[in-house]
């Protein structure tokens, strides 16, 4: 049997055994799936994604700190992370205007959880990755630019 | 059909819990064109639910351009060791997963 | 200064700010120890989060146990050098002479003889899907290999060389590390003999220097970040032929196993750290 | 060792086989080595087993690289002699192209492979072993920094002549280079190594401007 097969056989039973206990029903990740936003993963610049979320113009602010390698050697796999001191934070999210589409991940934060996140995202080339953070009502921003390299023998 | 499970690391200390996960998953861009040229078709986890103790503890959404194998690390407050962590995601064919682990 | 951040942060990101203090503010043109720096940081930062690879242990693990091929057994009765179902440590001790087979093999070459010999499976059914193809997700072969160097992790290399065949695929092993041929006039040793080499930005190690190998060697299978799947030391050999210009190398054969032998040994006593994570 | 080459070569006639040389293998001459070789790779489309065959002066420098043994002098004259002999100069007697077309050769890192598309020009991949640029950062040290090297060196026709040399083949100043012989290999054409030569000399290219 190949992996694909066993595996979807070993995800069904995992699912059932998920939905028997009650703690998960396959409604509620389509309930989540239901609430992406296609017009924010659609955007291809900061702007699209400011105006789908309802951001107006983010400020920048030195509270949110974005972490970035200043130089990635693949473009496939490059590790972020967002923190923020500031309070009342909601949603936190990677944008990167060079790619296809501009924004990457939207993170929710409950009460609770730390405004404290990382990831690892693709990037299309050299270019400024931004870290946006609800905190309140108001969104707030921070930069970093991340070299993409040319790796390995070249063939 | 090809779900394999996550990797979930949960540790608590001082009343703040890390949860670091692995997922395997292709999240294929549907930028991508294979050997014969043509474009492989968009395939990647639209959202990610964490629940303990039956209380939502973080979601999220996410495009393409999100690593394949995608890695999340967050943290939250109001757990104990020997709680359970729960990780489910669901992609853009619908397959979904979920994954459980211990908090330590 | 960047320590005392690093004391200051807690969790996750504290080593990553120390990335990115290291290069932020102007855009000064990069020196070499610079950008090496940065990837350093990269790399970092990469082996900090997890490694994909693990994913594939497990599955590797289950692919190992399950009953299949003609006489529909597992590989648990596969002798992999230390008696029948030993897995842990065979990793470390491979290349080696096996006399059920009157040669000798190296891991891959040898699961492959256990899918024939006891699971009764054509090995022609399964060298050409060995490996993922561009795009794909690993394959079952490459779980397989990734779970048993695992079984290995910790442990120091010890390829034997007390046969006189270990001793003779080592000799030429090394011969044709040294080969150079092909419109390149390419070796082995053109890019892994000499220290503190880099191709690009990758680190090229020197594989006649013994903490070289044994880096190089003990992370392999590996995670290729570049390729999302987990890449074996049979395919390692194979791409580097490619590159080299030179026709392609069959899976399990003799120079392969040859080659495996030599650079075993080089990585003596190196521990087993697989499945690595990879550029 | 003959007799046991004589054994893989009768083994390898089998068909049914896996493993079609007589075991335990225990030899280990070159002879031997070069039989395992040529039963372990296989061809595709026009990289056949032929490439795994020897020069005389690829066997020289592999046996000098693995004994760690000097070639002798004499050896080593005749070398220099016939590498420098397979050098053309370019036929119009000029040495400089375009140096954005040889940027291009510079960069790319193909040609030649079984995975390559049949007929795709072949690039020079000079920043896998050289610094070139201050642009590009991702550059190898496998051989010297090339950064400012016309504005270092001035563009004398000596200068001009032994540059184009070294990239024909390197092999006629340092016997067993590890720098592929792009002109007499025939890895690169004339006006590709034209447009590196431009990218080396011309005062506008980014090697020399930045």
């Amino acid at each position: 049997m190949d992996i694909r097969r066993r595996n979807f056989l070993q995800a069904s039973a995992v699912l059932s055994f998920a939905v028997m206990t009650g703690v998960l029903t396959l409604e509620e990740a389509h309930a989540a799936q239901a609430q992406w936003n296609k017009e924010l993963f659609d955007a291809t610049d900061n702007e699209g994604v400011f105006k789908a979320l309802g951001a107006g113009s983010p400020e920048k602010s030195d509270k949110v700190k974005l972490v970035a390698p200043d130089i990635a050697e693949n473009g496939a796999v490059v590790p972020i992370a967002l923190k923020t001191d500031l309070e009342n934070v909601t949603m936190m999210a990677f944008l990167i205007p060079e790619n296809p589409n501009t924004m990457t991940g939207m993170f929710n934060i409950p009460e609770g959880t730390e405004p404290d996140i990382a990831t690892r995202v693709k990037m299309a080339k050299t270019s400024d990755i931004f870290g946006l953070v609800k905190a309140g009502d108001k969104y707030y921003l921070a930069q970093k630019e991340v070299k993409v390299t040319l790796g390995g023998c070249g063939g | 059909m090809a779900t394999r499970p996550m990797r979930i690391r949960a540790k608590e200390s001082d009343g703040v819990v890390d949860v670091k996960v692995l997922m395997a998953h292709v999240m294929e861009t549907g930028q991508r064109k294979d050997q014969d040229g043509k474009v492989v078709p968009a395939w990647h986890i639209t959202n990610v639910m964490a629940k303990c103790n039956d209380k939502e503890v973080f979601s999220a959404q996410w495009g393409p351009a999100i690593s394949r194998d995608p890695y999340l690390a967050f943290s939250f407050k109001g757990a104990k060791k020997g709680d359970k962590v729960e990780i489910t995601w669901i992609d853009t064919k619908k397959e979904t997963r979920t994954d459980t682990a211990e908090i330590k | 200064m960047l320590r005392q951040l690093k004391k200051k942060l807690p969790g996750a990101i504290a080593f990553l700010l120390i990335a990115s203090a290291t290069g932020s503010g102007s855009a000064i043109a990069q020196s070499a120890d610079s950008t090496q720096e940065g990837i350093d940081d990269y790399r970092q930062m990469l082996s900090d989060g997890g490694n994909p690879g693990d994913l594939l242990v497990d599955t590797g693990k289950e692919l190992w146990q399950e009953k299949k091929g003609p006489k529909n057994v597992s590989l648990q009765a596969c002798d992999l050098g230390l008696g029948p179902g030993v897995v842990k440590g065979a990793y470390a001790q491979m290349p080696r002479f096996f006399k059920d087979a009157d040669k000798v093999m190296d891991v891959e070459t040898r699961i492959l003889y256990c899918m024939e010999t006891v699971q009764g499976i054509n090995p022609k059914d399964i060298t050409p899907t060995v490996f993922s193809k561009s795009g794909e997700i690993s394959t079952d072969w490459e779980a397989i290999v990734a779970y048993v160097a695992s079984e290995s992790a910790g442990i120091a290399m010890a390829a034997p060389q007390n046969h006189e065949a270990e001793k003779a695929a080592y000799e030429r092993g090394q011969k044709i590390f040294f080969h150079r041929s092909g419109p390149y006039d390419f070796s082995c040793a053109t890019c892994h003999g000499a220290a503190d080499k880099r191709i690009r930005l990758q680190n090229l190690p020197d594989l006649l220097n013994a903490k070289d190998a044994q880096q190089a060697y003990t992370t392999w299978p590996g995670y290729r970040v570049s390729q999302g799947v987990v890449r074996t030391m049979q395919w390692r050999l194979q791409d580097c032929f490619r590159q080299q210009r030179l026709p392609k190398l069959k899976f399990a054969s003799q120079a392969s196993i040859d080659l495996l032998t030599f650079l075993a040994v080089k990585a003596k006593e190196g521990k087993m750290a697989a499945p690595g994570i990879k550029r | 060792m003959k007799k046991l080459h004589y054994a893989m070569v009768m083994a390898s006639l089998s068909l049914a086989g896996a493993h079609s040389f007589a075991q335990p293998l225990t030899g280990t001459s070159d002879q031997d080595v070069m039989t395992v070789l040529k039963e372990s790779f296989s061809p595709v489309g026009d990289v056949k087993l032929d490439r795994l065959e020897q020069s005389p002066e690829q066997k020289a420098c592999s046996d000098m690289a693995a004994t760690g043994q000097a070639i002798p002098k004499e050896v080593m004259e005749k070398l220099l002699k016939q590498a420098m002999a397979s050098i053309k100069s370019p036929a119009d007697k000029q040495f400089l192209g375009d140096w954005k077309a040889g940027e291009k050769v510079a960069q790319s890192g193909v040609g030649l492979q079984f995975s390559d598309k049949p007929g795709v020009a072949s690039g020079g991949n000079c920043y896998a072993c050289h610094q070139m640029t201050k642009s590009e950062i991702a550059f190898g040290n496998i051989g010297p920094s090339l950064l400012h090297y016309g504005k270092n060196r001035g563009n004398t026709a000596q200068m001009l002549e032994y540059t184009w040399n070294k990239i024909y083949n390197s092999h006629a100043y340092t016997a067993c280079s590890t720098m592929p012989r792009f002109g007499s290999a025939g890895i690169l054409t004339e006006q590709q190594i034209k447009d590196v030569m431009a990218l080396l000399f011309d005062p506008a290219s980014p090697v020399n401007k930045e």
